[in-house]
C-alpha cells in the first residue's frame, strides 16, 4: 500500500476558520451546489453504460468544492475559463444543467449545438465563457477576455482552471508571463489532482512547489485546500478582488483528488497507476461528507433536510435526462451552419 | 461616424484597382489601413514583438503607438502560441487583435491556438462565438532568410475550416484587403510578402474594402491561364508580358484571397483558355498549387486541353545562400517556360 | 546480432501482404514493431503521454516498459513543442526516438519542432546531421473526439520538405513501416487512425520492412482508380465491392505512403482506369486529395477521361455528436457513389 | 540620459578572487580568444556593407566574455548548442574561421554548405553541435543531445545559449522542466542583454529575478558578471562539473551588454529605442579593455605582446577573407543534395 501523494490538509477543522463570514443559507447553498454536482455526476456515470450519451466525460466527483466554492465568489458577469474537465465548472457557474445534457446527448438544443461534446461546455449568458479540449488550450483565450476586460475598462475577472499537467505546457508559462506583465485582472485555478490521464506528478515534473513556478513571474501565488469549499471561497474573493481592483493576476494551487478514471464511469485505480489506497484514504476528506459533517455538527443541516435536498435535486436531474432523451437531433443542413461568422 | 456604418458607406471596389489617383507605397498603405482602422473603432488594437519599435514592422507600424497610445499599440513577449491565444480570446470578448509577425515561419508555433481554437472556437460554440482577429505576417526570401525565415506557410492552412487567408500583391490590395480582414467576423491570415513592401501603386485615400474571396483579372488573354496570388502574380505578370511579345496571350489571375477560394473565376477563365499554370510562393506539393490545378481536374476538366503546370519551390528546405536561392525560386522566364510548354500542346 | 545487419537481411515485401500466416490485430502488429526494434538496435527509445500506463497506447506499448526499462520506453511530461525538440535533438545525437502521441492534434502544438527543425536539420547542416526519428499518432474519430481530437494533419505536412509520411492502413503494414520508419535516417510522420486498431489481418512474425514510397493495388479494375490511404482506403476497397455487384471494376490503389507519394503507381493505374477518385480521412482541400488530383492533371492528363473525384471531409471543422458525425465522414456508399459518377460520364 | 539597464557587477576588481586559479598562459589565452573574436566581428562589420556576406549578422561585440569564459569550461567533445547569436559561440568552441565566413559569403565550402548562412553556424569536430534561427529553437534540441549522452552513459556535457527573450518561449520552460525531472547534463547559459532586437526586457517580462524562473525547477541557479570572462569561466566549470557527475541541470544568467545593433553593421541607439549613454556606460566595462587592464597592471600582457597578437590576428583574418572570397559557388545540382539523409 502506498499513498504516493498524501492528504496535507486540516480536515474538518480548516472549516472553522471561515464559517463566522458566512450565513447559514449561503453554507448550506455551497453545499447544495457540491451535492448536486455530485449527483448530476453520479447519474452521468450510472447511465453512461447505455450509450446515449456518447461523448467522452471526465468526472469530477471528489472534486466538487475547487469549482464551487470559486464559483461563489464570482459574480454572474465574471468569466470561467475551462478545461475537459468541464462539468463542475459548467454547472458551479450557473450552467444550464439541462442544456448540457442535451448536449451530452448529442442533441440540437445542446448548449453547443452537439458540436462541442462534453469537453466543451458552455453557457455565455451566465459567464462560462469557453473552454478547449486541449491541454493549456484555455489559458491563454483567458488571458485575452482579461486582456479585453481591463482595455475595455470593464471590471469584471475572469477565471481559468487548469490541472496540474497543464503547468507543463510552455503556453501556461508563457500565459503566466504575459498576465504579469500586464497585471491583468485574471485568477490562474490550479487544481493538482497529482495525475495527468494516468500518469503520476513526478514522472512529469521535479519535485517543487508548483507555486514557486508562478511566483517567479512575480505573481501572487497561493496553495488552498481543495476540498474545503470555504477556504476555496475565501482565497478566491482575494483573488477575485485583487483582480477587480487592478492588482493583477494571483495563482492558486488547490490540491485535491479525483475520485474515478481520467475520463468515463469507474475509478480506474486497479489497473496500478495508483493505488486503491491512496483514493480511499482522500474519500476520508471527500469535500462533501467533511462539510456536510461540519453542517451538522452546527446543526446547520440535519437528515431531513439532506433528504428535502436530495428529493428535489433526484427530480431535477431526472427531468433533465428525459428532456435530454426527448429532444431532437441536428439534421444535415446543420452541419454546414456557423463554419463561418457573418 | 461608428466603424461599422463608416464601412457600410464605403466603397467596395470590384474593379482590380481605381487606375489612376494617389501613388504610395504598399508600406504606407498597410499602414493606412491600420490607422484609419484604429481610427474609427475603438476594439481594434495592434500587437506584435517590436510593433512600436524602430523599424516599426517594415515601417507599417509607423507612429501608431505614439498616435493612438500604448493601450492599443504594443509590443509583446517572445510568446507566439500564447499571445495568438491571447488574441483569439481578446477577439472572442469584443476586441478586434491585429496580431503582426514578421515572418510566417513564427506562427508555426502557434498553430494549435490558431488552427485548433481560434478557427473552431465559431462552430464548437454553435456561432455564439465570433472570433475576429487579423494574423498577420511577411513572407521572407532572400538575404539569407534561408529554411527557417522563409517559409510560406497559407498551403498548410487551406485545409483548416473557419480560417480566412489572403495575400495581396498590390498596394491598392494591401489597404484594401487588410481593412477587409479587420472588419470580417472571423480569423483571417495576412499574408504579405518582403519583396512587395517597396512597391508603389494607386492608393486611394479613406475607407474602402477589397473584398474577400474574390481574385480579379490582371490581364485578358485566350491563350494560357496564369493564376496565383502576392508575389508569385506579380512574377506572373511579368511572364504573361514575355509571352506576349512571342505573340501568346495569358490571362493573368490574381487570386487576392486563397481562403475562401474564387473558384468561379479561375473556371471561367478556363473556359476560354483551356490552359493552366499555377504560381505560387510556397512549394508546390500539396498546397495552393496541388488546390487549383486539382480543382481544374475536377470542376474545369471539360475544359482543360493540355496538362495543369504547378510553378513554385521543389520539394527542398530553402537555402540561405544567393548562390542557391538563384536556382531555388521561380521567376518569370520559368513561368513563362511553363505556359510556352503547354500552350504548344 | 546488430539491427543494420538484421535488417538488412530482413525481407522486403512487395506483395500488399503474404496473404496467410498467422493472424493478428492491428495492435499487435505496431507493439511488435516497437519490440522488435527496441531489442535489435539500443539507440530506439519510446517516449509519449501515458506509454507506460495501464492505457499503454491503445496497447501498443504494454509491457515495453517491463521489458525494456524505464531508460528506453517513458511517460514525458505534457509538453509537445518540448518533446519534439528533445527527440530530435536525441535523434541528432545518434539515437532513435520514437515519439508517440494520442492524437494528431496535440503535434499541432508541435509544429515549429517539427516543420523548422527536425525536418531541415539535415539539408542545413549540409548533410552532416541525421535525424533519425519517428513522430507516432492515431487519427481520432467518433466518440465525441469533436473538433480538436479528431483531426487528420498530413494534408498540411505534405509541403515539408525533409519530411516522410506513412498511414497503413492493414496489420501487415502497420509493423513493416513502423519498422522501415524506424530505421529510416530522416523524421518520419506515421499516422495510425482509431478505427483500423482492432482490425485483425496477416503479420508474418520477426522482422520485416514494408517500403516507404510505395503503393500497392489492393484490388484490380479497368473502369475506375479509387486511391488513398488509412482508413480511407479501407471505405475505399468496400466501395470497390459495392461497384463490382454492379459490374463497375475498380482498381484500389493503397498509397501506404503519402509523402515521398507513389506518383508512379497512380500513373500506371489511370493509364489503364482514366477515371480517378481520391479518398482520404482528411479534409478535401489543399491536402492529400488535391495533391493526387493535381497530379493526374499534370502528369496523367492524355489518360484522364473524367474529372477527377474528392472523397474526404468538407470544409467544416468535425462536430462532436455523433448525430452530425453520420453527414460528416464520407462512407463507402459515398465513394462508390462518387465512382459510379464518373464512371457513366 | 536614461540609464535603464545599469552595470550592476564588480568591473575591474571581480578578477581578483579568480586569477590565481590559472596559469598566466591560461589567461593570455582567454585574452586572445577574446580580441580575436572582437577583431573578426569587427572586419566582418567593417565589410558588410560590401554586399559580399548576404547573410543576416548577428555581433557579438560586447559579449566576447561570456561565449569564451564558458567554452573554456568545455572540452571539445562537451558539445554546444547557440541561437542566432552564433558567431561568438562558434569561434570561442574552436570552429573553424575559414569555414565560418566561406559560409558566410554563401560559398559551397562553408561551414553549412551556404545552406545554413550566418545564424547556423557549426562545426561537429569541435562540439559546435547546431544552431537554430528561431528564438528557444535549440533549446529543446540541446535537451534531447543530452538525453543522448545520459542514456549512451557518455561523459560530455551540453551547453546551449539562450538569450533574455528566449525566457518567455514557452518552449524554454517546457525545456527547464524535462531537464530538472531527467537531471540531465545540461548548463542553460543565459546572455541577458536586456533587449531582443530593439524591444527592452521590461515591455516583455514583469520586473522579476530571472533566476527565480530555473529555479522554480529545482535547478541550480547563478548569476554571474558576463563582461568578467574569469567568473563566467568559474560558473561555467561548476555547471559543467555538477553536469558531468551527474547532478543535473545549472542556469546560468550573465547579464552583458551588445555594442552594436540587433542585426546588420553598426550601433542604432540613436534611433531612441536605448539611449546612447545607456551603451557607453556598458562600454566602459568592455569586456576587453577590462580584462586587458588587469592583465597589464598584473604584469601579464605589454603593449608589445599587444601588437604581435593583433598583428597575428590581422593576418589569419585577412587570409580568411581572401579564401572566402576566392571560394567557389554551389552549383544547382547542390541546391537538391541533402534534402533526404540516405
Ligand atoms: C495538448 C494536449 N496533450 C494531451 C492531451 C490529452 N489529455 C487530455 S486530458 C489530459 C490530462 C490533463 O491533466 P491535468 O491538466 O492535470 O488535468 P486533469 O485531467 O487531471 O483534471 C491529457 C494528457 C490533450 N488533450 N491536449
Ligand atoms: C520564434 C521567433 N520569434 C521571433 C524571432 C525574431 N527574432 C530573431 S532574434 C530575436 C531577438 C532574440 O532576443 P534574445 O533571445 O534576447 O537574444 P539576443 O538577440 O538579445 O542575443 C527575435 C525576436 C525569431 N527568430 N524566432
Ligand atoms: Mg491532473
Ligand atoms: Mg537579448
Amino acid at each position: 500500500m502506498t499513498i504516493r501523494y498524501p492528504y496535507t490538509g486540516e480536515g474538518a477543522r480548516g472549516f472553522d476558520r471561515f464559517a463566522q463570514s458566512h450565513s447559514g443559507a449561503k453554507l448550506l447553498g455551497l453545499y447544495r451546489s457540491m451535492l448536486r454536482i455530485r449527483r448530476i455526476e453520479e447519474e452521468i456515470e450510472r447511465r453512461y453504460h447505455q450509450d446515449q450519451m456518447k461523448t467522452p466525460i471526465h468526472l469530477v466527483i471528489g472534486q466538487e468544492a475547487t469549482s464551487v466554492g470559486c464559483c461563489a465568489a464570482l459574480g454572474e458577469t465574471d468569466l470561467l475559463y475551462s478545461s475537459h474537465r468541464t462539468h463542475g465548472n459548467y454547472l458551479a457557474k450557473g450552467g444550464d444543467l439541462k442544456a448540457m445534457l442535451c448536449e451530452m446527448h448529442c442533441r440540437i438544443n445542446g448548449c453547443a449545438g452537439s458540436r462541442g461534446g462534453s469537453m466543451h461546455l458552455i453557457d455565455k449568458r451566465v459567464g462560462m465563457a469557453g473552454t478547449s479540449a486541449i491541454v493549456g488550450g484555455a489559458v491563454p483565450i483567458a488571458a485575452g477576455a482579461a486582456l479585453a476586460a481591463q482595455m475595455k475598462g470593464e471590471d469584471h475577472v475572469v477565471v481559468v482552471f487548469l490541472g496540474d499537467s497543464t503547468t507543463e505546457e510552455g503556453v501556461a508559462s508563457e500565459s503566466l508571463n504575459f498576465a504579469a506583465l500586464k497585471q491583468l485582472p485574471l485568477v490562474f485555478f490550479c487544481e493538482n489532482n497529482f495525475y495527468s490521464v494516468q500518469s503520476p506528478l513526478a514522472t512529469r515534473q521535479p519535485a517543487r512547489d508548483l507555486r514557486t513556478w508562478a511566483a517567479s513571474y512575480a505573481i501572487p501565488a497561493v496553495r488552498v485546500d481543495g476540498v474545503n469549499v470555504l477556504a476555496v471561497l475565501e482565497e478566491t474573493q482575494t483573488a477575485v478582488a485583487r483582480a477587480r481592483s487592478g492588482g493583477g493576476p494571483t495563482f492558486i494551487e488547490a490540491p485535491v483528488y479525483r475520485f474515478r478514471a481520467h475520463g468515463g464511469a469507474g475509478d480506474d485505480s486497479r489497473t496500478g497507476y495508483r493505488d486503491v489506497a491512496e483514493r480511499e484514504a482522500w474519500e476520508r476528506v471527500d469535500p462533501l461528507t467533511l462539510f456536510s459533517g461540519f453542517l451538522m455538527a452546527g446543526g446547520m443541516l440535519d437528515e431531513r433536510a439532506t433528504a428535502v435536498m436530495e428529493e428535489a435535486l433526484a427530480a431535477e436531474i431526472a427531468d433533465a435526462f428525459e428532456l435530454a432523451l426527448a429532444s431532437p437531433i441536428p439534421v444535415e443542413a446543420d452541419l454546414y451552419r456557423h463554419v463561418y461568422a457573418d | 461616424m461608428p466603424w461599422d456604418e463608416a464601412l457600410v458607406n464605403s466603397l467596395v471596389y470590384d474593379k482590380p484597382d481605381p487606375g489612376e489617383g494617389r501613388v504610395s507605397t504598399y508600406v504606407s498603405a498597410v499602414r493606412e489601413a491600420l490607422t484609419l482602422a484604429l481610427e474609427h473603432d475603438p476594439r481594434v488594437f495592434v500587437l506584435g514583438q517590436g510593433v512600436d519599435d524602430p523599424s516599426a514592422m517594415f515601417g507599417t507600424t509607423r507612429g501608431l503607438q505614439q498616435q493612438f497610445g500604448s493601450q492599443r499599440v504594443f509590443d509583446i513577449p517572445l510568446s507566439e502560441e500564447g499571445m495568438m491565444g491571447v488574441s483569439a480570446g481578446a477577439a472572442m470578448n469584443g476586441m478586434r487583435p491585429v496580431y503582426m509577425h514578421n515572418r510566417p515561419d513564427f506562427i508555426l508555433l502557434a498553430f494549435n491556438q490558431l488552427v485548433t481554437h481560434a478557427a473552431k472556437f465559431h462552430f464548437m460554440d454553435n456561432g455564439t462565438t465570433d472570433v475576429p482577429m487579423v494574423v498577420w505576417a511577411a513572407i521572407g526570401r532572400g538575404w539569407g532568410s534561408g529554411a527557417q525565415h522563409s517559409q510560406a506557410i497559407h498551403g498548410m492552412l487551406l485545409g483548416v475550416p473557419g480560417l480566412k487567408i489572403v495575400m495581396p500583391s498590390t498596394p491598392y490590395d494591401a489597404k484594401g484587403l487588410l481593412l477587409s480582414a479587420i472588419i470580417d467576423n472571423n480569423p483571417v491570415c495576412v499574408f504579405e510578402h518582403r519583396w512587395l513592401m517597396k512597391k508603389d501603386g494607386v492608393v486611394p485615400e479613406g475607407l474602402y474594402r477589397v473584398p474577400i474571396g474574390k481574385g480579379v483579372y490582371r490581364r485578358r488573354g485566350k491563350d494560357v491561364t496564369i493564376v496565383g496570388a502576392s508575389h508569385a502574380i506579380e512574377l506572373g505578370a511579368q511572364a504573361a508580358s514575355l509571352l506576349a511579345s512571342e505573340g501568346i496571350e495569358a490571362e493573368v489571375i490574381d487570386l487576392r484571397t486563397v481562403k475562401p477560394l474564387d473558384e468561379a473565376i479561375v473556371l471561367e477563365s478556363l473556359k476560354k483558355t483551356g490552359r493552366l499554370v499555377v504560381v505560387d510562393t510556397a512549394w508546390m506539393k500539396g498546397g495552393l498549387c496541388a488546390e487549383i490545378g486539382c480543382l481544374a481536374a475536377e470542376k474545369g476538366f471539360a475544359d482543360l486541353k493540355a496538362p495543369v503546370c504547378r510553378v513554385g519551390l521543389p520539394d527542398v528546405p530553402t537555402p540561405a545562400g544567393y548562390t542557391l536561392e538563384q536556382f531555388y525560386y521561380p521567376d518569370a522566364a520559368r513561368i513563362a517556360a511553363a505556359a510556352r510548354g503547354i500552350v504548344r500542346v
